[in-house]
């Protein structure tokens, strides 16, 4: 095995120095996603402005997978139209559950694609896909502006 | 499943792949295993599957990182996938218990359970006023937990007679299954009678009435091809050791809305969503359902045995069970002081055929049988009401599968006459 | 049980009866399986014994009157006697469950239950005002059907904290078991801090206070030798699966006098003693306890896991533990910007060895782990409130078993290092 | 396996001919006794006169093992001191926990010395005992003379 396959340069850069970071207001809807198997959990703000992403913020704690993939994920989404956002969130779903036999699209995901290697572990895919699902979660939410707290 | 082919039913094939069919019992005579009904024997794949993942791949499943952990759990949800599709439903609503009555107390449990459990449980609630409606054919495993649902929450047992000739007495329907029921459970097909029961009339007057149907599928899913969703029943439970798979292992199908309304059960490990001291939420299903390291080799053996049960093909398997029932009940049939209990024909039947020797006491019969090799069940069958109910206090019951072989019929018959003689009374005086 | 004796610890030997340890991972790196504490791995003996019951003898156990019947019962009683003696009681007081996790939920249920199971049950019953105390550190599965017996009933779940050195905090043990105190329930040894708890201390305070104590001996009669009635316990449990035996088998212990006057959980076949449609009356223990066709061939499994563990003796085992214990602590505590979590010292304490190493989360140290072949657990080992109150989301774990060689406590440590190198934080900077 | 070994022609006369069946009175108890793995069962009375079993009277339904025994049983202690009967009760026990091993001794177990080879087949020694079991449990319930009905 090649840790480095997992581990791309591109994800422990985000992992060391995250993007967009640290919970902002206002919002309109927040999420809050956990791990069971692990206790990952990460809490993530988002603000519409019309079919506008017009910011993504978050905290939590976990490992580099899941902190990289989120942080990868604002760079994709903020300032995105929204139906763009669920697109990449589609084709970032889809790449994680391939088991590593994807070829993903690099012009979609960008930075993303450094993920295509922790399709191969099983037991990772949850954790990249943590702050994603916490993203999906908040904006189906905006209608409602529920705030979920288990 | 497979469709009806014409490749020519090869038992002796068949049979060279259950190790302990070769034995011999009591001094040398060779074993003729008519006790299929209990528990079925095991073929070598099986056994070897469940080896193989114990020597190679065995770790907890769904708690590792690990390379074991992960081959485990992607074996664990392979089976889990491989039983689904064999019983026509989507993995996720398969749940792995240790046996069928597990299965069924999971979801007595969850109704009384439903009290405590918050809004979204609310349809599975049962009071005072409520009914529960079972059959008097049913296996105690169908029967004893519904009578303790109603003993916790205070709701009502009702059910179904048999008629003479060992089917369900259908006739009042309509009074029994009413808007006060809550659920209705009962046998696809008997393990006593061998009656297939008439699954879709009742599902749909129970679901006119807005009950939920629990399908005890033990002797059915073995014998022939079952399609829960085509069945349109909501819940159903079968075991793995009576379909070639490991003991120790079963199933409860639940359609999926169900299962996620649904409240949790046994509670601990892996079937949690977050703890504190406080208290928990729980995991979606199937998770929800599963606490606790499960049965890991035990899921890996029974898709292996659904896969031996596939390439053989259900259409044949019973077929053959067909053709086998038919000379059973024509050679126990001539046999003067011989009654069977339940269908005499095989119509909406399986192989399952139970009888009574004039004057010969069933256990007494199967000392006869067991000392010529021929393993029987006597007794009850923990069907002890059907009983009551056919004025017998207990039965000789010959279970036939798909290693069994038309010689083993001819078999069990020439043992009853020997019974008969033994004990000088009825048949040739 | 043995005593300790001189003959020398033989590890090579012991390993060759595990086929699975001489496997590779991840492209060729031998196995280090450091996971025994999720579930142990299976020996040959323990394997070839499962397999020759299923070849020679499977069938139903307790039903059937012919000669494999008969045989089957055998070996399962057989093994419920063998297993019996291992934790020094009697084999009426053992019943065979799926794992612990159900045989906590079985003492649970029973105390819900008693509410509606007539005049014999009530010593069991709970409800409001009545409290259930924990541990902070326990497994879910000794936790979670704590907390829903509570909810079902309206009784209040109490806890004992942890000192900061990983013990268990008796400090206000007078204030927490008092006489609404209902059940303890405690681990014997946790499985994350490797703590072993001073089980006769709360069992004395429980008892003067009329409470009942129920023990997760989960991570302890794998590992030590243990004995339920010298210990004074009401009730424990444990698992096959990590004491070399199959999944799909755990036991129950509980008192004679308690198992005779405690309602039944599961129910259906086998349990009996009388069925009506009306109304049925239950078997005496164990057998009121197992419902439906039971793990047949995993008990005779356990049977010989127990026979395995004897024939090297539990102070040998627990000897060869003690001193990869001993090395482990050393090792990880000599690495800068590594935390043990749990006791640093060996004084009562076993060989499951927590630890956080500062700035590489747990799931990257077990990436970085299992890409050199070590097979550790990550994550919260299913006690999430204990690691809420230590501070920390998730721990690795390394747990040590009979078959691991000192050299593998190097090659963990070894790989721990390379973590932290490979993340370029703490340790080497 | 020998049939004849188990089914000797004692037991198969009692069974036949059963001695003092039926229900009598009077009786100072009675007890009701079910193996619940067949469903048979026996309702079996005793009525003491003083330290002497003055009358066992039963009936009930069940196999030939079964039925024999219960018939030798009330041949071995009607009209016996109450002592002595219980030590056929328990010679009788023993010997059918003995798998086939012990040799019983006819002096005391008389007629029930043929079930020695019952005991090889431990899934009939409780027909064997079935009505053993009633009358030990009617002999406990005649000081408080309770009747049982499950
Ligand atoms: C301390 C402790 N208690 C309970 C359990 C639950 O055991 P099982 O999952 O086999 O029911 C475990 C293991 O998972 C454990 O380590
Ligand atoms: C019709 C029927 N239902 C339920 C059961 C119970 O199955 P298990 O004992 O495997 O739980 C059986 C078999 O014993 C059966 O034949």
């Amino acid at each position: 095995m090649n840790l480095e396959s997992m581990y791309q340069e591109i994800i422990l850069d985000h992992y060391k120095n995250p993007h967009a970071r640290g919970l902002r207001e206002p919002y309109d809807a927040e999420s809050f996603q956990v791990n069971p198997t692990c206790g990952d959990e990460v809490t993530l703000r988002v603000r519409l402005d019309g079919d506008t992403v017009a910011d993504v913020s978050y905290d939590g704690q976990g490992c580099s997978i899941s902190q990289a993939s989120t942080s990868v994920l604002t760079d994709l989404v903020i300032g995105r139209p929204l139906p763009e956002a669920m697109e990449k969130l589609e084709a970032f779903s889809a790449l994680m559950q391939s088991r590593g036999e994807a070829e993903p699209d690099e012009d979609v995901l960008e930075d993303g694609v450094a993920f295509a290697g922790v399709a191969k572990y099983p037991a990772r895919v949850k954790c990249a896909l943590l702050g994603w699902m916490a993203f999906k979660d908040a904006v189906g939410r905006t209608s409602t502006s529920e705030v979920s707290t288990p | 499943m497979t469709t009806t082919e014409s490749r020519p039913w090869d038992v002796t094939a068949v049979r060279a792949d259950f190790p302990i069919l070769s034995r011999t019992v009591r001094d040398g005579k060779p074993l003729v295993y008519l006790d299929s009904g209990a528990t079925s024997q095991r073929p070598t794949p099986v056994l070897d599957a469940e080896r193989r993942f114990v020597e190679t791949s065995n770790s907890a499943v769904h708690r590792g990182a690990h390379q074991l952990a992960e081959e485990a759990t992607d074996a664990y949800e392979h089976a889990r996938a491989t039983i689904a599709a064999f019983v026509g439903v989507s993995a996720g609503e398969v749940v792995f218990t240790k046996n069928a009555t597990e299965g069924i107390n999971m979801v007595a449990y969850a109704m009384s359970n439903a009290a405590t459990a918050g809004p979204e449980a609310a349809r599975f609630a049962v009071g005072p006023g409520d009914e529960i409606v079972v059959t008097e054919m049913e296996h105690h495993a169908n029967l004893v937990p519904w009578q303790q649902l109603c003993q916790r929450t205070g709701a009502t047992l009702r059910w179904f007679g048999v008629t003479e000739d060992g089917r369900l007495d259908l006739s009042n329907i309509d009074e029994l299954i009413t808007e006060r029921t809550k659920v209705v459970a009962l046998a696809h097909q008997s393990n006593v009678l061998g009656t297939v029961n008439p699954v879709e009339t009742v599902t749909r007057r129970a679901h006119e009435q807005g009950a939920l149907v629990v399908l005890d599928a033990c002797q059915s899913v073995p014998h022939f091809g079952v399609d829960f969703a085509e069945l349109g029943v909501d819940f159903a439970v079968f075991s793995g050791h009576k379909m070639l798979g490991p003991s120790g292992i079963g199933v409860l199908y639940g359609r999926r809305s169900l299962l996620e309304a649904m409240p949790p059960f046994l509670t601990g490990g892996s079937m949690i969503e977050l703890v504190r001291m406080e208290g928990s939420t729980f995991a979606p299903p199937p998770q929800r359902f599963e606490a606790g390291v499960p049965m890991t080799s035990q899921a890996v053996g029974l898709g292996a045995a659904v896969d031996y049960l596939n390439a053989l093909g259900m259409d044949r398997i019973a077929a053959h069970e067909h053709a086998l029932a038919e000379r059973a009940l024509e050679g126990l049939r001539a046999l003067p002081g011989v009654r069977i209990v339940g269908p005499e024909d095989t119509t909406d039947r399986g192989a399952t055929v139970a009888f009574v020797v004039d004057d010969v006491h069933p256990h007494d019969v199967g000392q006869v049988l067991d000392s010529l090799g021929i393993a029987v069940r006597v007794g009850h069958h923990c069907a002890w009401p059907l009983h009551r109910a056919c004025g017998i206090p207990a039965s000789v019951r010959a279970s036939f599968y798909l290693y069994n072989e038309h010689s083993e019929v001819d078999t069990l018959v020439a043992g009853v006459r020997e019974a008969q003689r033994f004990f000088g009374f009825g048949g040739n005086s």
